[in-house]
């Protein structure tokens, strides 16, 4: 079998992995951003008590 | 004649989380009129919306007539009018009765009827487009009685209607429940309301704060029930 | 407790899929006719049926969303559909690069291929229809019913294969076509490979639907402040 | 049966109002016409193309001009908030989305007679080889486009870019059936016998106008009910 077969096989998996890192990544980052979003919204209503 | 013409049971109204009515319950005789009241905001669209099948409650039971609100039989019983007119600017007045008409199984003859009734006849084939806003309203009262239903739902009907609209309404709201009609309205207007209401309801924040039959001091006085029975706020 | 289960999870998921990586990548031999480059198939397949479980799942709780209104139900539907679009997006990007090789081209506008695009833009209109609606009530519901209809053009993509005559492969488990037409190993790799994605899948299901419950806390507190 | 008259009801009031503004119907009418114009200029209309890609040229024709009409089918109900008065009478969810896709239908047809000649010069083709199987495929096609753009009409109708939402929705999910159309368009354009394939991809058009008609007649209620 020829290089081009082997090397577009790693590349066919890196793209299935990197795909699902970057899913995962962006989960991450959400998940950051709303327990920034929590936490100024409690303290906003905790100062306006 | 013993169930009574409309009644809900601990009705709820969520949109998202927040609770637009919470647990409504009140049961309305046949041929009574209902005037409801609350600021804005508190509830009375929702609850009129409920009752006229337009929206479903979240949690609850809502009999009218002793009958399903989405039953076809009891929405055909159900006359509508809420804060827009509900008719179509392209087509004329008698082609907006017939094309509603048609829903309800309306005689021609009863169209007619109607028309004249309104005071419309002369101007009922040219588009409702080209109306003043007091004949657009007059059609829009015209087309909720048209059917002849059981039981009126109108939100807001005073608000924004011309004197002129405003004493056709009365009388025929007043000849209705003459032959045993049941009305809800919704209003602000409280005098208007409170010369046709039998019983009186009071909407604050999404539950109910009042529900009982009008008094005299209610009659002469519009800030009373609000004081009375609202929260301070 | 979720997270307890986010953390079970991953403790299966992810030694499971490094060692799958390692098994197909080490221990399997080429295939005879294709080489090395088949090994894209283990990824293939089981996004695929990762994505279809998810639709699936999505389909189901719409429905149950219609019929019990419950908010929950939407939020999964919605975590399921986005999940699915990940699996979707690594089902048809391995596929290209195995189409290149086996085919010579990126892309054939194959019946397969083709209702597999058309069911990821179908979904991803799902998504974007939940952007453009405010009310939560409303959202849940029109979206619901357009995730019902967006199940058809999976059921299509599905049976594609059986309808038209196709480049892409046809059927190859043996518990669909009633015959073993691959080596058992590969075959078992297969299910087990799509093991592992499902329980990826998973977690990345929960945690998505602990944002969405977050950001429910989240809207609800807003409201509140502008309230006080 | 009721059904039915409360359809026809609702469909005879809707290609009124739609006749008596035109509003759709000049736009999208002239909007298919431009697309026919457009591609005239992009193929070479001479050679042996047109004749293998016809049946795609006219059906993103039909398309385009489709998605124009039924933006209005319940954009129309807006004003005035019409819409709450229809869901408040008897006629069920069922026969408003009946009756409403039947004049986006009529409305469509109407539109595709007219492109059908234009078609013909345009692109010098003879498109009456095989008349009533082309009305056929156009009838089922139309069903097919009517559905799901009046459901859809309906889901997106309060949304903002509502303009944007809707076709971005439908044409993926009008794939299958646009696909299928213009095939067998094609086949009907073409001299000579039917590929064989001719049954399976009409069975595909009308599975696909059985399956979303059902689909729609049972949703659509939950839809207008908020």
């Amino acid at each position: 079998m020829d290089e081009r077969n082997i090397t577009f096989m790693f590349y066919g998996l890196a793209v299935a992995w990197g795909i699902l890192a970057v899913y995962a990544v962006l989960l991450g980052l959400r998940e950051q951003d709303l327990k920034k979003q929590l936490e100024t919204l409690k303290k906003m209503v905790e100062e306006k008590k | 004649m013993s169930e009574p013409a409309v009644a809900t049971a601990g009705v709820w109204k969520y949109f998202g989380d927040y609770p637009a009515l919470r647990d409504v319950s009140f049961a309305l005789d046949r041929g009574e009129c209902l005037a409801l009241l609350g600021r804005n905001g508190a509830g009375k669209t929702t609850l009129l919306r409920i009752l006229a099948g337009l929206s479903g409650a979240s949690k609850g039971d809502v009999k009218i007539y002793d009958g399903d609100v989405r039953a076809s039989a009891t929405r055909a019983r159900i006359g509508w009018l809420g804060h827009a007119i509900g008719l179509y600017d392209e087509l004329s007045a008698r082609e907006n009765l017939q094309a509603f008409g048609a829903l309800y199984d309306v005689s021609k003859a009863t169209i007619g009827e109607w028309l004249e009734r309104v005071n419309l006849a002369h101007v009922a084939d040219s588009p409702v487009r080209e109306y003043s806003r007091g004949m657009r309203q007059r059609l829009a009262v015209a087309r909720a009685f048209l059917h002849g239903p059981d039981l009126l739902l109108f939100d807001e009907p005073f608000t924004s209607l011309d004197d002129k609209a405003i004493a056709l309404l009365q009388s025929l709201l007043t000849g209705a429940r003459a032959n045993g009609v049941t009305i809800i309205l919704s209003t602000h207007q409280i005098r208007e309301a409170m010369e046709l209401a039998s019983r009186v309801a009071l909407i604050d924040r999404g539950k109910l704060a009042h529900f009982g039959p009008r008094t005299e001091e209610m009659l002469g006085d519009p800030g009373y029930i609000y004081r009375t029975f609202g929260t301070a706020a | 407790m979720r997270s307890k289960i986010v953390l079970a999870l991953g403790l299966v998921g992810v030694p499971l899929l490094l060692r799958n990586l390692y098994v197909i990548l080490f221990n399997l031999p080429d295939e005879m006719e294709q080489g090395p480059v088949y090994r894209i198939f283990y990824y293939h397949l089981p996004a695929f049926f990762a994505a279809t479980l998810c639709y699936t799942t999505a389909m189901v709780c719409s429905i149950l969303y219609l019929v019990k209104k419950n908010a929950r139900y939407d939020a999964i539907a919605m975590a399921c559909t986005e999940v699915g679009l990940a699996f979707a997006a690594v089902n048809l990007i391995t596929g290209m690069f195995w189409g290149r090789i086996s085919w010579g081209i990126w892309w054939a506008w194959d019946p397969r291929l083709t209702w597999a695009l058309i069911c990821w833009l179908v979904y991803f209109g799902y998504l974007m229809l939940r952007k453009a609606i405010d009310d939560p009530t409303e959202r849940a519901k029109n979206a619901s019913v357009l995730s019902i209809f967006a199940y058809v053009s999976v059921a299509i993509t599905w049976k594609a294969i059986e309808w038209w005559r196709t480049q892409h492969p046809g059927p190859v488990l043996s518990i669909r076509t009633g015959e073993q037409r691959i080596d058992p190993a590969m075959e078992q790799m297969l299910y087990v490979n799509t093991l592992a994605l499902a329980t990826l899948a998973a977690i990345f299901v929960i945690t998505r639907l602990r944002q969405e419950e977050v950001q429910r806390e989240i809207d609800a507190l807003r409201r509140y402040a502008h309230a006080l | 049966m009721r059904t039915l008259r409360h359809a026809a009801a609702i469909a005879w009031k809707d290609l009124r109002s739609e006749l008596r503004t035109k509003e759709s119907l000049n736009s999208s009418l002239s909007f298919s016409v431009v697309v026919l114009l457009l591609l005239a200029m992009a193929f070479d209309t001479g050679s042996e193309i047109v004749t293998d890609y016809g049946g795609g040229i006219l059906w993103l024709a039909f398309a385009f001009s489709s998605t124009l009409i039924v933006n209005r089918s319940f954009a129309r109900e807006m004003p005035n908030d019409c819409i709450d008065v229809l869901v408040a009478s008897p006629a069920s969810g069922a026969s408003l989305f009946l009756g409403k896709a039947v004049a986006a239908f009529a409305l469509q047809s109407g539109i595709q007679l007219i492109c059908l000649p234009i078609f013909g010069v345009f692109y010098n083709v003879t498109w009456w080889r095989n008349p009533w199987q082309l009305l056929g495929v156009l009838l089922l096609g139309g069903w097919a486009m009517a559905c799901i753009g009046t459901v859809f009409s309906a889901l997106t109708v309060n949304l903002r870019l509502r303009e944007l939402m809707l076709p971005m929705l439908m044409y993926p999910m009008l794939v299958p059936a646009l696909l299928a159309s213009m095939t067998l368009t094609n086949y009907l354009l073409m001299p000579g016998a039917m590929p064989p394939d001719f049954a399976q991809w009409l069975r595909l058009l009308i599975g696909f106008d059985i399956i979303f008609t059902t689909l729609a007649l049972a949703l659509v209620e939950t839809i207008l009910v908020r």
